[in-house]
């Protein structure tokens, strides 16, 4: 019996699905590795410059940004997490140890949480329902963490019409079902 | 024929409803008071001690004596104001508090008893004997007490919440907040625009003043129409503003769908919105007040704003012959506005001399009684009444953070003091300026203002209209007669209970608030406060300000509880967190527990078990005989890092950290700063700089702050990096004798006992796939517990069922962890109270000295450390067929059961499948050395008493065999 | 006349005179309603301060009245003045949710709230007031194996203690309040402890009754007289500064709850409590829905309807220091997410009013009734909210306390050093967080 | 209530846990002479100044910063927020 393990969805599903209400679309994503990474105390100047060599961006408080592979957001002051394509970066941390060495701390996280991405054409409309985040000033590229529901979850703008939601993945359904509720109330 | 022309009703469309069971008809514009006023329905209502039968006397939110049941069935809805209700088809509302009917109401005997029933009186009596106030006063007065009923059945309506941001909240639609609205939404500021109306337009929409040459109504609806047009304006009508809280948050609750038969599907019937706001107007207008006089509350006496409004707006006629008692030039308005739509108006004018003494008609009124100024008294039949004391302006939200309002001599009433509120300004009526112009100009400048705090620029532009003083002399009760001249109408406190008050010494205001019921009523007092307080003053020889000031606390008008609860009910209260295992422990049909947010299995039920003990039982005994299988994800796991992390540990821990080798696990104890234990897990040394602590499943998120907090707070230079990943991370126990030979079926290493010993730990690959083996034990048996990526935790437990069905392996819920640990003396939740030290749970030798650890200090307290405290121990039944039961206390042999013979209590009660009979462990005094001893286990509130022999509290394998085998 | 007869009773004076006071009755009530209300006298003097008393009982709450009523009542003291900055009874005994108990679970508290409960089932006879002392019954309700273990350890102490309490199962509940939601929770009911005796008490009237016994026998309530600061020479206290000027006193009771910190600050003390603000919420009058008090166990929720019909619910702290008497929208929220999920019917039901009461929050979540290191100076404080139910026992020992100088029997425990020495009564098992109790 | 967190900008402060006096920064040396004493005043005893108040707030539901606000106790106004952090170090704390 040597099958391989074979992964579900935060949803528990096989493959991710997506759902359609009115305007809204919302899509559990699977395609994203996440690792954090923290830089060592006195290792800040080391771990910027060596992440700007890698092509790993370190955006500021608030924020996420892209890159070609990697993109990032802003988790805390010298913390980051990491995103990357998962079909390429399963195992991130394996291939962020090397090259941060000693100057950073380095935790998986690919699967801590759910990732849910909404688009919609009026998104604040949605999200005003949802959390107390001013989704109408924060343009693209905006990336933070607030509370749905009693859920820590991140909300990052990938574009005007697109939203990302990083819920803990063990209450998936629970932020499914208050995103499809909220987008029944709403539209 | 009570509706006459003119008005906002769309008279095209009709819509039917029934009050009491009778059908009426109306239109869409009206609200139920209106439409009830335009089919001749004077009387909606009896007061609250009295039974007096009561008509509308307001057209606003402010209603005391309008209130019906609205609805029925699981929709019905108590005490709903009829001035705010906006009509529907289908509605159906009875009249509350009367029995039989609303005409004959039998307990309006109350109201021919009134004498003993004066304010207070219940203090008094109802003393003796004592036994019957439960008994028998007590529950006649509750069912007395009350308006309307709740259905009791659970309401079928959803809520929502949200939160908006904006620059400026406008509270209230009239002529200064549209006016407020107007000049920041041209400027480009973001505004919200929240009025409680379903129309915006405020009063303008009830009067026939007008603005640049239009009419008012037209001017606001013409306003409304541009606001709407802009984007950084959200207009919100039907959305009242409960309160105003810190730093520029307001609540406002949006009536959705309560316009609506029921809510569409998917939609909420109210929403509750947070705003964030940098400024905010408060615009909402000013409350009319009425003039006190004998039988002042007689259905057909109203408010004269109100009477004008129902004729203006509404196009209904109350009576057509009317009278109208002022202090004030607005009460002539309502004379003119009636004159002109051909009704009969007389005009008493209290500045003049003449007043109302008294009023008749039973269920409706009559006729007043007018004594004129020269002493001559004569009777004028009509069929209404308007009554105008003045205005009081709306300052409501203004006085939420408790900001004392200041008295205006020249409108006789109190205004908003500066800087009641950070951020907040008034503007028209609410701040005193009474007339049309007023409103509009300071609208515009408080926006002006406003926005130049934000930095934008934004210029008035202020149309022509009225600027009239309101030239009011007070008056606020007649002085007339030995009957009752009612102050607040729905709860029936008159003149004479402020004068009984007075006597009594209740002479503050709070204490003539709470000591005649005055102003408590659901209106929350808007039309008696203020009179009351100058019947007060009048009384004390004081002035109205030095007697008092009535502020006042959210919401503005009632608010649904649903709407305060929004989504969060029934199963969605909280969310739910699944484990790994969950799709195919629901397979299986396990029984699921909460624990905390999480549900987890608590057993797994085979076919043919018809007890959850049998389930159980098989678990352990399986579980112990050859291998079990648990899901235990629920443990919070925490990444710790840097060059620092073992230093750190050994701070937050109170045994010795620093020495633990990579690829080793140790049990560590983790106390508060006060010495008490706080929480207990393993951490496991994955590399030279990184460790992963596992917590308790309650305290997993307590603890990562407590961490969170030493390394910032207190020692900020320790170069240590912290992360969760608790949910990263599906994780299984594998117990038992074949716990080895089942996981080497899976895993691609060699975890031989040589290998991978007791309290190893390593990555590892099941399969390929990535993995973590901690050789841990929380049962007793040889143990360990292997994590995956959470999204191949479906795929390990069937993995791990696979490889165990040759050993007939189980899967083990949380009763037979449970009973487990109690067999192998683990302390867990129920001795890990919070009141517990380390000493307490026989830990104490595990405080190091030699290191400073939070807790350590405070630990060595006398108290902390009496050799008399509590100790863990082991109990069983001295009768092995006898239940020990979890919360009952020791006693000794032959001793009361009274509190200084109380010698502790069992903690944790299992069923040992193993051993075949219950065991325990419990606190007990000087229990460290009282092994043998029978004492004895007694539960008072079962009545059960069992003798028990004090023991180890390890039961199972007390050397630890097993573990290491 | 022969009314008087029953109208009045003499009182004997401290200046050795007899005076005349009204008693309360129904029969009284009657004649006055047919002779138009005109023989009713104030319920209290409004007392001027006199240069100097034996005792000032400092803050005109519940606690303070309570303390002066029996100092003068049970210890036969005299000379004593309650000074309060306001008017009396507008602290947390005239904001809070009414409910009285004895269902603790620690030796150190347990007799105190059974003394304090036995106290309220004759007071209204022994002050001649009705506060509508009315014991419904109060279910605490548990959801989980563990909080059931935990209600049946502190209902067997509670009895040992003398106090009564029984453990009901989910059906005995759902008979008693059939419209919880047993059948669609998140957290399902699985029971309640239950003590009979505990119920409501009218709560202005406490302070009222208190104000009126106190007052009879002689004791200067004096509002509207702020304490600025204590006078102190020798470590001993010999008076109170006041905004109406210095009062000289043997002994100073401080009973201010929620200024606790502030007032003895005057006397240079930092105390182990935190003032939070809890709220408090009353619904519309509803007919009869809820006859004894709840607290649901699974979220911060409590309720009880009172006599006047309101639904009078509370629930957690606002969790921040504060002496503001208001509080933000999260609680109010998480409140009424509490009720909703317990009892999805009162989503129609309307709240009427919110407010605040400062709390003085310790740090074991227990009060201290002690002396001070300042001979004459003596605290009554840290109440948590918890303080209403205690009132007639808080005054009682603190009464014992002043005039004898020993604790009295149920309230040993409620020293300051019990800090140092490990002692903490810490119910809730929270540790040095005022905040969490 | 809104705190202005020194790198996130203005926040609710339902994403914040509340812990109490800022004077927790200063805890006593476990192993120097005398500090059972220093530890019960420490743990225990408290200013609750009713006006302006240094506290500790912990940023759980955002970016794990714990902040020393600053906040008057009587009108809740904050004048200053900053990372506790810096405070602590600035105020001695080292490791």
């Amino acid at each position: 019996m040597a099958n391989p393990l074979k992964s579900l969805t935060p949803l528990g599903h096989d493959a991710p699905i997506t759902e359609t209400i009115g305007a809204v679309t919302i899509t559990e994503n699977t395609g994203t590795a996440l690792a954090s990474l923290a830089a060592r105390l006195g290792y800040e100047v080391e771990v910027a410059s060596i992440a700007q060599t890698a092509a790993i961006p370190l955006p500021g408080p608030g924020r996420i940004e892209f890159a070609e592979t990697y993109a990032a957001i802003w988790l805390g002051p010298e913390q980051w997490m990491i995103e990357a394509p998962f079909a390429t970066h399963e195992d991130i941390t394996a291939i962020l140890k090397p090259i941060f060495t000693e100057t950073a701390s380095i935790t998986e996280q690919t699967d801590a949480w759910v990732r849910f991405d909404i688009t919609a054409p009026d998104l604040p409309a949605l999200f005003e329902r949802l959390f107390n985040y001013d989704l109408r000033r924060a343009g693209v590229g905006a990336a933070t963490r607030t509370v749905i529901d009693h859920l820590g979850c991140y909300v990052i703008r990938r574009a005007d019409t697109e939203v990302s939601i990083l819920g803990p993945r063990s209450s998936a359904h629970s932020l499914h079902h208050a995103l499809t509720t909220a987008a029944k109330a709403t539209f | 024929m009570s509706r006459i022309s003119g008005g906002q009703i769309d008279r095209s469309k009709t819509l039917r409803f029934s009050f009491d069971g009778v059908s009426y008809t109306g239109h869409p514009g009206d609200t139920l008071a209106s439409a009830l006023l335009a089919n001749n329905v004077r009387l909606m209502g009896r007061s609250f001690k009295y039974h007096r039968p009561r008509g509308v006397i307001s057209a606003g939110s402010e209603e005391p004596n309008a209130i019906v049941e609205l609805r029925s069935g699981a929709r019905q809805e108590p005490n709903t104001r009829a001035t705010v209700i906006e009509l529907f088809d289908g509605l159906q509302a009875q009249s509350q508090n009367r029995w039989p009917s609303l005409k004959f109401d039998a307990m309006a005997i109350n109201d021919r008893l009134s004498p003993f029933f004066a304010a207070g009186f219940y203090y008094k009596t109802f003393m003796w004997p004592a036994a019957f106030w439960e008994k028998i006063y007590e529950p006649i007065i509750r069912r007395a007490a009350g308006l309307g009923s709740l259905s009791k059945q659970d309401d079928p309506d959803t809520y929502d919440k949200g939160f908006l941001h904006c620059d400026l909240l406008i509270i209230g639609a009239g002529p200064a907040g549209l006016s407020a609205a107007l000049t920041a939404g041209r400027a480009g500021a973001r505004v919200i625009l929240a009025d409680e109306d379903f129309r915006m337009g405020g009063r303008l929409n009830a009067e026939t003043l007008e603005i640049g040459g239009a009419s008012g109504a037209d001017w606001a609806a013409k306003t409304v129409l541009e606001l709407g047009s802009m984007p950084n304006v959200r207009l919100m009508p039907r959305s009242t503003v409960m309160g105003a809280f810190d730093h520029g948050i307001y609540g406002a609750v949006e009536r959705v769908s309560d316009h609506l038969a029921e809510p569409l599907p998917g939609k909420p019937r109210q929403t509750l919105w947070r705003i964030y706001t940098k400024h905010a107007i408060l615009a909402a207008g000013a409350t009319e007040r009425p003039i006190a006089f004998e039988n002042n509350d007689r259905p057909g006496i109203m408010l004269a704003g109100a009477l004008r409004a129902y004729a203006n707006r509404w196009g209904v006629a109350v009576g057509e012959k009317v009278a109208v008692f002022t202090n004030n030039d607005d009460g002539l308005r309502t004379v003119a506005d009636l004159k002109a739509k051909g009704l009969d108006v007389t005009l008493i004018d209290a500045r003049k001399g003449d007043e109302i003494i008294d009023s008749a008609g039973r269920l409706g009124l009559k006729s007043i009684t007018i004594r004129r100024a020269n002493g001559q008294t004569e009777t004028l039949h009509v069929t209404a009444l308007g009554v105008s004391g003045g205005w009081n302006p709306s300052l409501n939200i203004a006085s939420n953070h408790r900001g004392r309002p200041i008295w205006d001599d020249q409108i006789a009433a109190f205004i908003p003091a500066p800087e009641s509120i950070a951020g907040l300004t008034c503007a028209g009526a609410a701040a005193g300026a009474m007339s049309t112009h007023a409103a509009l100009t300071t609208g515009a400048n408080h926006a002006i203002a406003a926005l130049a705090d934000l930095g934008l620029n934004a210029i008035a532009d202020i149309p022509q209209a009225e600027d009239a003083p309101l030239n009011l002399t007070p008056a606020w009760y007649v002085h007339s007669g030995k009957g009752r001249a009612w102050v607040d109408q729905q709860n029936d406190v008159t003149v004479k209970d402020v004068k009984l008050a007075k006597q009594e010494g209740f002479v503050s205001v709070e204490h003539l608030k709470r000591y005649t019921t005055l102003g408590m009523a659901t209106d929350q007092g808007k039309t008696s406060n203020v009179l009351g307080l100058a019947v007060m003053a009048e009384l004390t020889g004081k002035s109205i300000p030095e007697t008092g000031t009535t502020i006042y606390r959210p919401p503005y008008t009632p608010v649904a509880m649903g709407v305060l609860g929004g989504r969060a009910r029934g199963h969605d209260f909280k969310p739910i967190r699944q484990t790994p295992s969950h799709k195919w422990a629901t397979e299986q049909g396990a029984i699921f527990v909460e624990v905390g947010y999480w549900l987890r299995a608590q057993w797994l039920p085979r076919a043919g078990e018809t007890t959850w003990r049998q389930s159980v039982d098989r678990e352990v005994l399986q579980t112990r005989k050859s291998a079990g299988i648990c899901d235990v994800t629920t443990l919070g796991k925490i990444d710790i890092q840097g060059t620092d992390a073992g230093l750190f540990l050994d701070r937050v821990y109170a045994n010795t950290f620093g020495s633990l080798a990579v690829g080793k696990v140790r049990y560590g104890l983790m106390l508060r700063e006060d010495g008490m234990v706080m929480d207990d897990g393993t951490t496991a040394r994955l590399g030279q700089n990184e460790y992963v602590m596992t917590t308790t499943t309650a305290n997993a998120v307590p603890v990562f702050r407590h961490l969170e907090y030493c390394r910032q707070v207190l020692w900020p230079d320790l170069d240590v990096q912290l992360i969760s990943t608790t949910e990263a991370w599906a994780q299984y126990s594998v117990a038992g004798p074949n716990a080895r030979k089942l996981l080497e079926k899976l895993v691609d290493q060699d975890i031989s006992d040589a290998a991978f010993p007791y309290m190893a730990c390593g990555a590892i690959t099941v399969q390929g796939t990535r993995a973590r083996l901690f050789r841990i034990s929380f049962s007793g048996e040889l143990a360990y517990e292997i994590a995956v990526p959470t999204r191949y935790g479906d795929a390990m437990i069937r993995a791990l069922v696979e490889a165990g069905r040759e050993f007939d392996a189980v899967v083990y819920g949380t009763e037979a962890l449970g009973v487990m640990r109690v067999e192998k003396g683990h302390v867990a939740g129920n001795e890990l109270n919070g009141q517990s030290s380390a000493l307490n749970m026989g830990l104490g030798k595990m405080v190091s000295r030699k290191k400073d650890s939070i807790g350590m200090v405070l630990s060595q307290r006398e108290g902390m450390t009496a050799p008399n405290g509590y100790r863990l121990v082991g109990v069983k039944p001295v009768n092995p067929s006898e239940t020990l039961t979890a919360g009952a206390h020791f006693l000794a042999k032959g001793a009361a059961a009274l509190a200084e013979n109380d010698g502790g209590w069992l903690t944790s009660v299992v069923y040992s499948p193993h051993l075949g009979h219950s065991i325990a462990l419990g606190y007990l005094k000087s229990g460290d050395n009282r092994k043998g001893e029978r004492l004895r286990s007694v539960n008072l509130l079962a009545n059960t008493d069992v003798e028990v022999e004090i023991v180890s509290p390890h039961f199972v394998d007390p050397e630890g065999e097993r573990l290491r085998g | 006349m022969k009314a008087q007869s029953f109208r009045l009773r003499p009182i004997l004076t401290q200046d050795g005179t007899w005076e005349y006071h009204m008693r309360y009755s129904g029969f009284r009530v009657i004649a006055e309603a047919l002779t138009g209300h005109k023989g009713w006298k104030p319920a209290w003097r409004d007392a001027a301060p006199q240069a100097a008393y034996d005792y000032i009982i400092v803050g005109g709450g519940g606690h303070g009245l309570a303390t002066a009523y029996y100092l003068a009542k049970e210890f036969k003291q005299a000379r004593i003045a309650v000074v309060e900055k306001g008017w009396i009874g507008g602290g947390n005994v005239g904001r809070n949710t009414t409910i009285v108990r004895s269902n603790y679970l620690l030796d150190g508290n347990q007799p105190f709230y059974e003394f304090s409960m036995k106290l309220w089932e004759g007071l209204e006879q022994d002050f001649n007031y009705n506060a509508m002392v009315s014991q419904r019954g109060i279910i605490n309700l548990f959801h989980t194996d563990g909080q059931r273990d935990a209600y049946t350890r502190r209902g067997n102490a509670m009895i040992m203690h003398g106090a009564d309490a029984e453990l009901l199962n989910k059906e005995q509940v759902r008979k008693m309040y059939p419209y919880l939601n047993f059948d669609n929770a998140r957290f399902p009911i699985k029971g309640a402890l239950m003590q009979r005796r505990g119920g409501t008490v009218r709560h202005d009237a406490v302070a009222w009754g208190y104000a009126r016994g106190a007052d009879q026998r002689g004791v200067d309530i004096i509002q509207n007289c702020e304490v600025l600061g204590m006078r102190i020479e020798n470590g001993r206290v010999l008076g109170v500064e006041t905004s109406r000027g210095f009062i000289g006193a043997k002994k100073v009771g401080v009973a201010v709850a929620g200024s606790s910190s502030k007032v003895m600050a005057g006397a240079g003390m930092r105390l182990p409590m935190e003032s939070h603000v809890l709220q408090a919420f009353v619904s519309e009058g509803l007919k009869p829905l809820i006859d004894g008090v709840m607290t649901y166990g699974a979220g911060h929720f409590y309720v009880s309807q009172s006599d006047k019909a309101g639904l009078v619910v509370g629930g957690d702290i606002d969790g921040y220091n504060t002496y503001a008497q208001r509080g933000n929208l999260p609680v109010v929220e998480d409140v009424a997410e509490g009720g909703m999920s317990l009892m999805p019917m009162i989503g129609r039901a309307r709240l009427l009013r919110m407010w605040g009461g400062i709390m003085d929050m310790s740090m074991d979540g227990s009060p201290i009734i002690d002396k001070t290191h300042i001979a004459g100076l003596y605290f009554n404080g840290g109440w948590c909210y918890g303080g209403f139910k205690a009132t007639p026992a808080s005054g009682f020992v603190f009464a014992h306390l002043l005039a004898k100088d020993t604790p009295h029997s149920t309230a040993t425990a409620y020293r300051f050093d019990r800090f140092a020495k490990g002692l903490m009564i810490d119910e809730k098992g929270q540790g040095a967080q005022p905040n969490l109790h | 209530m809104i705190i202005n967190h020194p790198l996130l900008g203005p926040r609710d402060s339902q994403e914040f846990v509340y812990l109490g006096d800022a004077a927790l920064i200063h805890r006593p040396d476990g192993m120097a002479d005398g500090s059972l004493d220093k530890f019960i005043d420490y743990a225990y005893l408290r200013d609750n100044p009713a006006g302006e108040h240094r506290e500790l707030w912990y940023h759980e539901q955002g970016d794990r910063s714990w902040l020393v606000v600053t906040r008057n106790t009587v009108t809740h106004e904050i004048t200053a927020v900053e990372l506790a952090r810096d405070v602590a170090r600035r105020e001695g704390r080292s490791k």
